[in-house]
Order: C-alpha cells, then structure tokens, then sequence
C-alpha cells in the first residue's frame, strides 16, 4: 500500500495494551488515603449489613498507579486528534482547543466552587456566565440567552419547548393544541426532529431543492394549513450553503403564526460576519464546543447555550443570570418558563473556555476566524472539483460537501474513501451525511488549518481519486496502516458485547 | 490572530487561488443587508498574561471556593488522583471527536468500554451507556424509558429525589402525557412514605427513588423494587452520590430495572456544577431502549479485537425523531476522567473511601446532634449526608458560619423547600478533616448560642 | 518480520512532521504580548544603533501556536518513553516519574521564587532544601550534603575536588603535590575518570577480576606508590554486582593515606538496606534523577548532590544551607570551601520532586522499591541464562550484565539484538556498557516494572535469541517496525550537519 | 506502595521462582554487618492530599514569591506561554532517557537539532552543542576550551560578568594552572576598563566579558573582539539575560569566538535557580572542542533523514579522562522548553519581548532618575538592567520596600561588592506593568526620604 503520494503518515511501533480487567493483579493498589482521623463507628450502626454491599467490588480492578497511567497513555497513542492534524469531520467544527482555555478553567477558584454557593460567594462565576451571555447576544443579535443546556441537542430541545410555551400562551391551550407541527428540512441533522419528538412536536420533512436550498414552495405548501408550530432551519445549512432566502422564510413561517428555530451548529461561518437575530430568526442554540473551542473530548463535554428574542425571553429555563445594579444573581421566580433542563448552571467548565476563546480573539479576531474557514473550505472545494463530483453549483461556506458518484462506477464508495484517507494520515471528512446526498462526504477544514497541510489533503483525496481507478483494490481495503482493520460492525450488533465480564462468565453467558 | 495558522500574507494568495479579491467577497452568498457593517461589541483581543489576570480576579471573587465546605446535595467534593487530570488532557483523548472512525480511534472507544464495565459492575446492572450529560437528565430520560418499555404514563417519584432532578424530569417529561405524582418523606424515618407508595397501581410504569435520598438517607430499595414489580411497574433508582457504590448495597442487587447517577464524585472537580456525567445503566433485556451512545466488541478480519459504537439504530442520526433519545454529544472526557479515578482507586480504593465518607458523616453527625437545641429529624440509617434542624434561620446561621468562621456548613433545605427554614443538610467526604469538622461543629455551637 | 512473539508492540500510522524551519512562512505568528504601556524611548536613546540586532533575526521561524503544538505533539510520538511501557537501561534507573511531583515543583511559591530574594523571604524554599539533605544523610549515612551540583559527573567533580582539598589541607601544599593520583577500576562509567581529570588527577585503572570484582591485589600494588589520593568506586558496581569487600578495600586506601568516592548512580540497589556511609565511604554523590525518580527529560536535568563525611564537610561548595533555631540561612563563609560549582543553589526544581518522592514512600516504601528493583532484575537474570551468555557468577542486585556471546558465533551482535528489541517494543537495555565487557547488555528494569511485562521482555529476548540462529538477518536488519531504520552514524560524524540552513546557504556550503 | 505494580502477594510468588524465601535474601551479598537494622528515619509515608497540604504550606513561606519584583541578576522573569509547559510535559518528552536510540528517539532528537540551529542564529555562531548545566558552568567550560585552542594558561575576565559565574569559573579551573585576571569596571561608564584589556597579552588565551553586563551595561563587543584577536587570544562573550539576543547585536557578528549564555529567559521559570539552562556556542573550526552533546543529520538506508547524537569521541563515555568535558546529563528538558519558547515567539516576538524589556527599564530608569537623591552611576547604554545609586543603605530600603510596600525592588549590590552599600540593581521585564514600575519608584521616593 505504501503510495509514494503519502507525505503526511508513515507507520511506526506502538505500544498494545489490554483491557484494564485483564491487567488487573490481586492486591495491586493505585491509590493511597490519608488515615481516617476520627473514631471509628461500627459499621452497623452507620448502615445495617443488610443494605451493606456484600460483593467486596468483585471484578472491579486492582492496579497500580504506574499500570494506570501506562494503560491510558497506551492507548490514547491509537487515537487520531486535532493537536495531530486536519480532522475536516463536517459539521463538527474541529478546530484548535488553546491550552489556555484549559489552564483558566482550573484555577481552584472556578474548578472548587460548588454549584449551591450562596450568591454573594459566588459573584466571580455569576459574571463570568453574565459576560459570556452578553458576549453571545452580540454575537448572534438575540437578547435573551441561557447557558443551561449541555450541549447541541439539548439546546435545541430547550428552544423548541420555548416555542411551544410561547404559541401556548399567545394562543391559548385549546388553539394551540392544534399547533402541534415542526417543519425540518430533510437535510437537517437528525437531533433536530429527535429534540422536535422530544417536545411533542409532529415532524413534517421539507424538501430540499436541486440547488441545496428549502424549497420555499414546499414550505409554503407545508405552511398552508395553519398547523405549523414552527420550523428547523440549519443556516448555513447542512450542505454548506447559506439559506439566501432567510429572510423570506422566516416570513412565511411568521406569517403563518410559527417560530423560527435556527440550529446554530454552522456559526463557525458566520460570527462577526451575520447575525441570526438580524435575518428573522426567532431562537436558536450554539455549540460552544464547536464555535467556540471548548474541546470536544471524545465525545464531550457541550454546552449549547440557547439564544432567543426579547419575545421569548420570559420561557426560557430557571435560573436565569442576571444583573442587579453591580451585583450578580440567579432569577427563579419566572411563571412562564418551560423550567429547568439541567441541574444547576449547565457545564460552567465550558463557559470559562469559551469567554477565554472570545477574550482572546477579540472582534477582529472572531471575524478573522470565521473568514479564513470560509476561504479554507473554498480552497478545499476548488482543490477537488475536478476530482470529485460536487453536487451543488453555489459556493461552499465553512464546509462543502462532495459525492462518490464517479469512483462508485469503480465499486468505490465514500466509505472506502474515507478509510484510505486514513492511510494518506488523515482523519475522514463526515460521511454519508446529510442523508439527502447520496455518497455524501462533507469537509470542514475549519480555521486551524495551514495551507500546506490542505495542499496535502487535496493532494491525498486527488491521488485517491486515482487509486480508484488505477487500484480499487488498495482503496477497498483500506486502511492498511493501522493496529487494526475495519471492524465488523453488523456483528458487533448482532450479538452485542457491551462490558468485559471474567473468562467463566463470559463463557457461561 | 495566534490561532489562525494561514497569515494574512498566505489568506491574500488563497484568496487568489480561488479567484475572489477581498474577504469581503467570501460573503457574496450572505445578502448585502444581512451583513453587519460595523465590528462586534465583543470585549477587545488581549494577551495571555492579561486574560489570566482577569480571570484569577473574577476567580478570587467567588470567596467560597477555598473554605472548608460541608456542601454536598447532588455535588462532592472528593480528592481527585493527580494522574485523572494528566492523563485526560492527553492531546489524544482530549482533542479527538467522538469516535466515529474506529481504526483511529481506539483509544476513546476502549476507554468508554471500560467505563461502560465499572459502571455495570458498580451498579450492579447488565449494561451501561457511554454517559448522558448528568444524573438529572439520565433521570428525565429512564422516566421516559420506562414509558417506552410498559406504555404506561404514570410515575411515582419519591419527595426524597434531588429537587432539581425532580424539576428537570418534569420538563423533559411535559409533553408525554407523564403524569409525576410526588410520594411523600416520611416525616420520622426521611425515607419514602407507605401512603406514597399506596399509589403504586396498574398503570404505574415506573417508581423513582433516589438512595441516599436528597436528605443522606438510604433506601430499602429491595423492599421498594418488590412493591413496584408487583404491579408491573419498573423501579428507577437515582444516586446522587456515586462514591455511596462503594458501600451501599448495588441497586442492581436489590433488583432496580434502571439505575441512574451523577457520576461527579469520581474525580471531577464540582466546577460550579459541570461539566458532570450521567451514569445510565440497565437490564440485558432493555438494551436496546438506551438512550445514548454504547460500545461494542468487534473483530476485524484477521481477528484482531477492537470496539465499535454500536445499536447506532436507537439514535437520532438513524432512527431521527423515533429515537430513544435526541442525545449526540454526551460527557465523553468527563467519562474518561470517572473511568481513570474509578481505576485508580480500584477494588479497595472504591470501599476504602467510601467508608471514609461514612466515618466522616457518622463522627459529624454524632457531634452536632450533641449540641444543645440542635436535632437530627431523620433516623434512617445514612451515607455521608444528613440534616441537620438548627435553632434559629439555617440561612443566617450558615451565612454567618461563612462569615464569622470561613467554613461553608452545608446547604439551607430553605433554597428549595420554603417550609423548612431552619433545616440544612451537611456532607462530609474523605477530604474533610477531624479540625475542619470539629471547627463546624464549634462554628454551630457559638453561633446558636 | 511480523514475528508472532510479538505481543508487546504493533505498528500504527503516526504522523510525518518536518523541520520547524521548514514549516516557517512569513507573516506568522504565535504570541501576543500586552501592548506596550510606557511613554517609548527612541530606540537609539536606549542603545546606539551600532550595538543593535540588524539582521531582523534572519532565519529564525515564524509559525502560529497551532503550528508549534501539532510540530512538537506529533515528533513527541517518534519518542518511547517511561509512560509508555518497561526501559531497561542498565545503570540509568528509569523508574516511573510522577505526576504529582511535577504538580508540586509547578506550586507558584517555588516556581516563581527569585534566587535572590533575601533569606527571610525564601524561608520555605530554604526548609525544603533543609528537609531534602536531612533526609539523604539518613540514607547515605554521611552527614555533610551539598545539593549544588546539576548531575552526576557535576557531582563527581565536587567530590573528587573535595578530596583534593583536603588532601591538601591535611598535608601541606607540598606533600599533597606528589598524591595526585586517582584509582577508577576498569569498570567505571566515562565521567569517573573525566571528573578525576578536570580536577587535575592522573588517573589509573584498576583491573577487575574475573568474577567481576575489583582486583584487590591491584588495588594494593597501586597503592604502594604513596601517590595515591583516592580511588572512585561504584558500588554496586556497573556490572550489578555488590562490591564485598567494600570495607576492606576501603581500609587498603585509608591505609594509603588515600579517601574513597563512590559513584551512587546504582543507589536503587541500596536505599534503606545498607549505607555508604557504614561501609567507610568518605563521599558520594547521588542522582536525583535516578535513585529519586526526578524525570529525566529527554537528557536532564538531574540533580548530582554530593554527601561526605563529617570531616569532608568544611570543603563543601559555598553557599551551604543551615538551620539557625527555627530559621534557615545560607552560609558562604567556610573559608575551606572548594568553591562554588554552580550559580545560586543548584536545580531546586528537582529538590522539590525528590522530596515529594522520599515523603510518598516513606522509609517502607524506599525499601520496598529497592527490594522490587533487585528482585526484578534477579527475575530477569534467571529468565533469560538459558538463553544468553551471563559473563558473572555473582548473583546480581538491581541490574544484570549479559553478553552477545553466544548469538555472535552467527554474526548477531549486542547492537542488533538491541535493535530487534525495539520491534518487540521494548527500548533496549545499555549496550557495550561497561567497557569490560565484550557485547556487554546491561539490563535495570527498576521496580517500575510488573510481572507480565517482565515475563513479556523475556520472552522477546529468548525470542530474538531463537531468531539469531533461525532467522539472524531479521535480527541484523532490525529495526523493521519504526519510521526510519538504522542511521548511518559515521557518516553523521565524518561530515556533521550541527544545524538547519537554509537551502541556498546549505547548498553554498 | 502504589508506585510498584508488583503487588506483595506477587513479589511473593517471584521470590519463589528465583529460589528464595525471603526478600531479605536479595541482599545476601550484602555482607550482614553493613545492612541496617532498622527503619531509615526518613519522613512517614503520606497521601498525595496531604503531601500537597504541605508543599502548599511550605511555598507559602516564600513570602516574595507573589510580589512584583525587579530582581533580575541572572535570573529573569519573563512571560511563558502556556503551550510550553504543556508540551514539554508529554510523557513522549519527559519521561524518555537521552536519546541513545535514534529509532524510537526522533522526538527528542530533532528537538535538540532545532535547538542548536536557534541558539546558533541568536547568538551569530556556527555550532552550539545540546546545553550545559546553566550560565555559569558553560562560562567554566568555554575558559578550559580556550585553554585546549589556545594552549595558553592566562585568561583575563571582566569583573563586571556575574560575581556567581566568576566564582564558578574559578572552582572549575583553579586545578588547570589557569590564572584569571580581574579587569576592573570603568566607575564612569560601567564596562571593561581601558587599563583592564591592557592585560591582554600573547599569553592570553582568552577574554571573558559578559554583555550586558553584571551592572546592565552594554559593552561593545566588536572593539573587545579586535582587541582580543589582536594578541592571538579568544573572546568569549557571556550572556545572562538571553532575551537581549532580540535586541543586541549578536555577539557572533562581533566576532566573538565563544559564546555561552544563560537560557532561563526563554519561558522557564525562575524556580530558585534551578534548573536552567546553559548555551555553548562556537565557531565552526572549533566544533571538535565544543564540550557536551552534540546532534547531528543522519539518513538511513533508504534515504530517510533523522538525527542522532553526533562527534561523541569529544565525550567521556568514549574518551574518559581525555574528553573535552566530565558532562553527561545535561539540561534536556529545559532545552526543549526553551526551543520551544522560541518557536512560538518566533522571529517577531523575540524581537518585541526584548524592545519591551528595554522600553520598561528605559522608563524606570527614567522615573528612578528624577528622583532626589538617586542617582544611575553608570553612563553606558543598558537593556534591561541598571545599577541605582541610592541616598541610604540599600539592603535596608530594599527590605522596607518589601515589608511595607511589598514590592521586590532589585538586588542590593552589597551581596557581592561589600564596599557598595548604597547601590543595587534594577531590572524591568515585558511582566513588569506600567503600575508596578510607578509604585516601584513612589516606594522609593518615600522610603528615602
Ligand atoms: C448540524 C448539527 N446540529 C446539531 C448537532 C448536535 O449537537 P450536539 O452533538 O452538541 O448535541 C450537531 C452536532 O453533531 C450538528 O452537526
Ligand atoms: C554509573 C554512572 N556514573 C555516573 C553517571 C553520570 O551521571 P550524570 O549523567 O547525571 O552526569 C552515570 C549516568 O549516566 C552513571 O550511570
């Protein structure tokens, strides 16, 4: 497989490592307690055996400090990440997490203050979490903002719960019951419709257009029956086009008495360029662990802050953080909210890292930002239209997605694809989404990508294109330079394991 | 901007290369009317020297942050390994996405199946997912499980369940047509009352308990699961304190049908309340009703055994709005953080702290409730939290406490139940020291008096 | 290659990364300083443009910090490392660093504690260092510490001038002129006898015998000259062995009117089992950064310091530090003071962590690593004797020398065996250390180290034994598994390229 | 001990397979009189909680450790970006041994080769090897390599290099019948007196000045380099504060044959004084001489390019007593932080950091000018430092600044030079703000008068 154009990767030695459970020693500790500093009470009479655990933690393993740390630098070594290069997953934003944003995150004085601090010894992190709503509400021209929720999906449920309490009580219970319709672009990025179902919305699919737009017929046609609670819209838009219709969509939602939700996940184009408040939007959430650099950790933490009008304000989720004169605190007392979506404040850690990131930046430096990922995906796309099939005409913004059309006629599809990309030492683009393209294989480079690394991927995904027609084998089996090759999945899910369980056991079950 | 690899230099020859002559122009497809013309008022760019400066000021000015503190209440302060921190800032696990390409992701991926492991086996549970965002959404998300899995719409909860876990339920579960019916304390015992569990009936799908309950009591949950399954229904249990694994008897062992925690206590810093992670475990035979996100064994073709996300078909991405949940991203690093400390402190570390924190409690308790005009209303058996009924105001007292004493005593039950005002709750773990508690319970003394 | 012995290690893709120069492009930057906020002073009011930088720092990089952390993150991973598994360097004691020493040596009231702050600001600093030198006289058994030097051979230098000094003291500037010869067995590591020179002594070599010991009848007709001032002994020597007859050998040079020095870099051998101290030693110096588990960084620093007898102790380095009541202080007035050897007091850093080390293991637990450490290493000696040639009888303390003996009948030599370790993922053991011995393999697996992986080590070392009859190109050609093979060293040195240039310059060169 | 993964049980039974009983039988060669009996007297074993506890304890006692400070003297406070300690803490970094096998060593190999290249376009040399323990032993060395170049046994230094360094310097040579010449400082101008160079003589081996100077001064580098060449000797340039490389002209364009320098600047901390760094640079012809470690370009069979230690027949571990050094571990890790400091600072940064420094001191000398009765002795152009000639003792106002204004106001001369009571030296850096420098000189003014 050793392709001459692979000038990113080369295979090297790394450690194996087994499952903790497997390295686990009988009497092996990792950990040591200072002595226990007051007189001891007889377990009895703290808790009754009965209610005692009885088990002694069987199966839980026994390791030393140095067999703890040794195992998880192992095996953190198989994974790719951004401090180790380009990771263009489309839509998920993947740019660079400063390490200052780390170290401010752990000053003692935020890591160690408990959520359930009395205000007044807590004002530090109150303006922390004012500011950063202030700076947001600039950013995206919607007044309201709440900080709560945890991530993407859990802004969007709570902003479409705020919709619903709004029609509830602009048109009264009995007429909104019949309000009871969310319309979602087919395009859209399946926690939409989840977060939707979740609120107890019926999901209605709008089409798409050719061209990669809402097609305005269909939502006028959608519109027509005066069911409509309102509409999920991603600007720009999953295929990485911005809706130039914003404006006129909203209209015709707002005319037919529905909100606007706008799933904020593409901000990464936009911030210091437009604001969604400006083009008619009604609510909306970020992803601070996009937009803003909190580190995606593998699968989290979020936060998702939700954005909405001065309209909305009064639904949003208990506590809110406000300003009294120039003291700061929590606002309970607030009839119409939908409530509380999370317990205490929402993932606080996040909201230091990313006023860190916005302090850092700067306004110039936020719009900076947004302009070099729009022109790193422009660069990107030009690089590989003359290789791959782009199946809409307009220009790309942040992101651009492309299609297997041509290499499929050789059996070649985005998977393989995207798995000889990983070969190349890269780490694939977001495949088969949006649904609606078929092959779909959509590019983020984001802003924290240097022009000779993009030279680099053009370069991979072109000499690919040729692997397709010249080798499909070599493309079809890939990777090749990895620990392991591709897994069998639909095993995986037929007969699911999900925990480690101790030799008899496992052959018991 | 430091950030931004391509310099000005090489953004202008890029923006030849794709044949536009100005940023500006990167926009064209925003019409002219939805750009903003002038700069965000966002605060101006500084240095790092100058951002750290801030923000140690804005840090030094949540003055509770470095006195011995007695609060617990869904949030523990417990002493975290050196290496947690260390080993999830590893650039490889802290800056990858979620794993979605396995053979470059190993890493991630056998670490959540390790976690999904330790939470089986502390829990008791057959399967466990890879983390829902905290203990209050995993509670909002079993209740609605539950109706997944019987079609019934009613569900009890204990009064005894955190107060916001209670209020984040009720929003999630609004527009189900779940209706939450509270089942009183037990005004003596602090434990769910018989009244409130009259009301368990046929078309009950689930009870919610949580043990320690909000007030450090703990639970018959053996008893509560047999009264639930006698009518069908299933039992939820909710842990607050996840240290209490280690030595409280397993819900899975007293036969809950789901178990869902705040997995904090395992090595996170409180960090004014997140990032967190929720545990969410359950039976063999519900697995495929899990919210979230879950990983499997697999195999390649020579055989070689790696892990996959897997049951990708109860998620959003596949199954859109007939999913088990709307949840995508979850609690990935502060996952892998619960997973290094649980592995770090081990089989014995696990109960050995554990006990610490009961030792603790039971020497706490035991001194305050010696003091003159001072009680303990509850007399079931406790973990490491429990209340306390002052003299006077618990607000004041302990605002006073904080003031006179630099010692945060605990939490006034005032803040969520307005009926209660001299009751507070106190917590002590491992990290808290004989002179730090002796210190309280002096600080209660000549205060009250 | 893909031996199926190969249980330890596995290739994976890692990423290619070139020279920081090469990466370089003009306009970026990766720092951001406040802005300036004093009135400016002409440039040429502060210095004459004549004695000005004119050359605009020609050459050096311009890189953003996304740049500067995927250049360093991605070449760490070329790196094996404690963290990432067993390395068995003999007479180097890579033992496990911790993390929690490295939290503590970062604590802001010693990091950023000026040398020069005046005794009674630094009073904390000043226990430290206080605490630390009570604690190694305890396990040296020598009374008089100076933590000054900076390494090992540093604190060789000391002690061997320490020697001198007062050898001269004792018999006049006269009569010491004629002792200006220092006894280094064969054995020794190259800093002994390079120390011993840059102290002015002439050097001899004492052989060792056979069995691996000093040759006390050598030592006795070197010492028959009256030219003798000391002989520089490690102990447990450099091939693992405990020197016996320490005591005697000792007495023979005090009867020659001559001191014993010993090397302690094998103190993991001996640490709250048997003290230097006790054996007639006069002076020592002790690696931090071994015995102590200071990290070694890649090469330093460490932490040489020198402990002696009370009656070596006025030729200590100035400044010494003392206790007065309940205060400390610096005392720089010791007439017979050999001087300083390096500016303030030497590498506090690692003082920190060598205390925190000595405090979380307690007199137990120093005993316990030094019982796991030899025990360990005896592990290894009993595995692999069957395989490979053990030039010494003598049962071995916390390492074993083997040699390449029996492979080389076949052509395979102790540089390839080390080599094909490295497919095996292991960093090999020392090699042709010490010089004695011919292929010499020193092995020191310290109690870092658990069971399986020693057993795993073994196994890879009877495999490669196996290999070099069956199979010994494999062997000859190893490593097959890392990013680059063997590099002609030679040629590095005939023509050497100390430094980037660029191209233009390289080429005109 | 929860360092050793071998549990006891283990140990046990590894005992047994080597065929003992005991672990006390490991150290049967240990003749029995010489092991001890009882426990060491070592401090008790501790949790890392505890262990904190008390380092916290400990560094608090460093009362000057949190005050702004104007001591400079060798030791400078500057700004690190925090991407510096982070990387230099990646175990691939700082737990890997000195790079003896090039295979798996790359990482740090090329480090040090990127290392060399920046020291030698800093300081204007050929070559510079791997690092030296700090400053003040690679002075030590570049005297003994003068002396191997040269074969001359006299070598004239400034006596306004650090007084620390020339002690060292002293210590290192004093058994080579090397003899150093002390050239007095001009009282005027504060460099290298005219009487001072008419030392210089065709026994001189070499000239020693250090520029700036101990007392800040910027000594003219290119006319000591013609005077030194004149009789056949070296001049080796000595450099405390590296962050003047941004701003002076480099000593290698003057014509300095050797130059060693103090690396602490480039984002390493203060720490006490250690660990730092020391910079050897020199000309090309004398690469051979250069003691410590050097790294150098290699390609393997394929063409491939690496890097691996180079030149080693210079070291002790092959020439022993005829290396050009005793040095083996040297500075590695601070070498690595300090390359990487530089990379990020990069060639505009580097400059600007300086030309702050500068302006800093430029204004605080400026202010301290004015004030009656102080007064700058020196005439001659300074960087960053400068000597203040104060109207009292200076040891006594220092203190009084620090008690009653708590701030660190420089170093009173009288450590070094008895007979310069009322002098000390001030030092400004990029940390030193606008408002520390202000209250600086109003805390003088007061105290004086
Ligand atoms: C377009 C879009 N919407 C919503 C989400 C959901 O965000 P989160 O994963 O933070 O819940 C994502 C992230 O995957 C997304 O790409
Ligand atoms: C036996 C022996 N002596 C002396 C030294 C020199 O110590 P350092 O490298 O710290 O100068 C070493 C380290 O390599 C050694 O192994």
């Amino acid at each position: 497989m050793n392709s001459t154009n692979i000038t990113k990767a080369t295979s090297h030695i790394t450690q194996n490592e087994s499952l903790i459970f497997e390295r686990s020693q009988t009497g092996r500790k990792g950990y040591r307690l200072p002595p226990l500093d007051v007189e001891e009470t007889p377990l009895d009479e703290i808790v009754p055996a009965s209610l005692r655990r009885d088990d002694d933690l069987e199966g839980v393993p026994e390791v030393s400090e140095v067999d703890v740390v040794r195992h998880f630098t192992r095996i953190s070594t198989w994974n790719y990440s951004i401090d180790l290069g380009m990771y263009p997953l489309g839509s998920c934003t993947m740019k660079y997490n400063s390490r200052l944003n780390e170290k401010v995150a752990r000053i003692a004085g935020f890591a160690n203050l408990h959520p359930l601090t009395p205000e007044e010894d807590a004002q530090g992190a109150l303006q922390l979490i004012y500011e950063l709503q202030e700076s947001l509400s600039e950013i995206t021209g919607l007044s309201g903002i709440s900080l709560q929720p945890a991530a993407g999906a859990h802004g969007e449920m709570t902003g479409v719960m705020i919709i619903r309490a709004f029609i509830d009580a602009r048109d009264g219970a009995g007429a909104s019951a019949n309000r009871r319709t969310m319309l979602i672009p087919d395009s859209a990025h399946g926690t939409n419709p989840a977060s939707a179902n979740l609120s107890g919305f019926t999901v209605k699919t709008i089409r798409s257009t050719a061209d990669g737009f809402t097609d305005l017929d269909h939502l006028r046609e959608l519109c027509a029956h005066g069911d409509v609670a309102g509409l999920m819209l991603t600007n720009p838009n999953t295929l990485g086009l911005f809706e130039k219709n914003i404006k006129e969509i909203c209209q015709i939602v707002h005319d037919a008495g529905g909100l606007v939700y706008m799933d904020g996940a593409n901000m990464n184009a936009l911030v210091g360029v437009a604001r969604p408040g400006d083009m008619g939007v009604d609510v909306i959430h970020l992803n601070l662990h996009k937009t803003f650099s909190t580190p995606h950790g593998g699968g989290g933490p979020g936060c998702g802050p939700c954005c909405c009008t001065k309209e909305l304000e009064p639904f949003l989720p208990v506590p809110r953080v406000v300003k009294d004169g120039d003291k700061f605190r929590l606002d309970s007392s607030r009839p119409q909210s939908i409530g509380r979506v999370k317990a205490f404040f929402g993932n606080f850690g996040m909201m230091v890292r990313a006023l860190a990131y916005i302090q850092t930046h700067g306004p110039d430096g936020l719009r900076e930002a947004t302009e070099a990922a729009v022109l790193n995906a422009r660069y990107v796309a030009q690089g590989l239209v003359s290789d791959y099939d782009k199946p809409f005409e307009a220009q790309p913004m942040h992101e651009v997605v492309f299609t297997d059309k041509r290499q499929s006629r050789k059996g070649v599809h985005t998977l393989d694809i995207a798995k000889r990309l990983i070969d190349y030492g890269f780490h694939p683009m977001t495949i088969y989404f949006p649904l609606i393209v078929q092959g779909a294989m959509l590019i983020e480079p984001t802003e924290s990508v240097g022009r000779a690394e993009l030279d680099q991927f053009i370069e991979a995904m072109r000499s690919i294109a040729r692997e397709a027609l010249e080798d499909p084998e070599t493309v079809l089996n890939a990777p090749h330079s990895t620990r392991i090759g591709r897994l069998d999945e639909a095993a995986a899910a037929r007969r699911p394991v999900l925990r480690w369980k101790p030799k008899e056991a496992a052959s018991a079950a | 901007m430091r950030y931004i690899p391509n310099s000005p230099e090489e953004r202008a020859e890029m923006l030849k290369t794709v044949g536009l002559n100005s940023a500006e122009e990167l926009f064209d497809s925003i019409p002219i009317g939805l750009r903003i013309r002038e700069q965000l008022k966002t605060p101006p760019a500084i240095s790092e020297m100058e951002l750290i400066a801030g923000f140690e000021e804005l840090a030094a000015r949540n003055t509770a942050a470095h006195r011995p503190s007695f609060l617990g209440a869904g949030a523990y302060s417990h002493y975290s390994p050196t290496i947690v921190d260390h080993l999830i800032s590893r650039s490889e696990f802290f800056t990858a996405y979620t794993p979605y390409q396995p053979e470059i992701s190993q890493g991630t991926l056998q670490a959540i199946f390790e976690f999904q492991t330790l939470i089986c086996q502390l829990t008791g549970m057959d399967v466990a997912n890879a983390s829902m965002y905290d203990g209050s959404t995993a509670l909002a998300e079993a209740v609605l499980m539950a109706e997944r899995v019987t079609r019934r719409k009613k569900v009890i909860t204990s009064a005894a369940v955190h107060p916001e876990y209670l209020e984040v339920a009720d929003t999630y579960v609004q527009h189900y047509g779940i209706e939450l019916k509270l089942a009183e304390t037990d005004a003596q015992t602090g434990l769910i009352s018989a009244e409130g569990l009259n009301e368990l009936d046929e078309q009950t799908a689930a009870l919610v308990v949580q043990s320690p309950n909000f007030f450090g009591c703990v639970e018959d949950v053996r008893a509560l699961a047999e009264r639930a399954h006698a009518v069908g229904a299933l039992l939820i249990v909710a842990v607050t304190e996840s240290i209490s694994f280690g030595f409280l008897r397993s819900p899975g062992a007293c036969g809950a049908d789901i178990v869902v925690a705040e997995g904090q206590s395992f090595g996170v810093p409180v960090s004014f309340g997140g990032p967190f992670v929720g545990l969410f475990a359950t039976r063999d035979k519900y697995a495929r009703q899990l919210p979230g996100r879950l990983v499997g064994e697999a195999f390649d073709k020579q055989g070689r055994r790696g892990f996959v996300l897997t049951l990708a078909t109860r998620e959003q991405h596949i199954r859109r709005e007939k999913a088990t949940s709307n949840i995508c991203t979850n609690e990935g690093l502060i996952a892998l953080a619960a997973t290094i400390y649980m592995e770090t402190m081990g089989r014995c570390g696990l109960q050995e702290v554990a006990e610490q924190c009961a030792q603790k409690a039971a020497y706490a308790a035991r001194s305050i409730a010696r003091l003159e005009n001072f009680s303990l209303p509850y007399s079931a058996p406790r973990f490491n939290e429990f209340v306390v009924r002052a003299p006077i105001e618990a607000k004041e007292l302990l605002s006073r406490l904080g003031m006179e004493k630099n010692i945060t005593g605990g939490l006034a039950l005032s803040r969520y139940y307005k009926d209660r005002p001299n009751d507070f709750l106190v917590c002590a773990t491992e990290t808290n020291s004989r002179k730090e508690i002796d210190a309280l319970v002096a600080g209660l003394e000549s205060i009250a008096s």
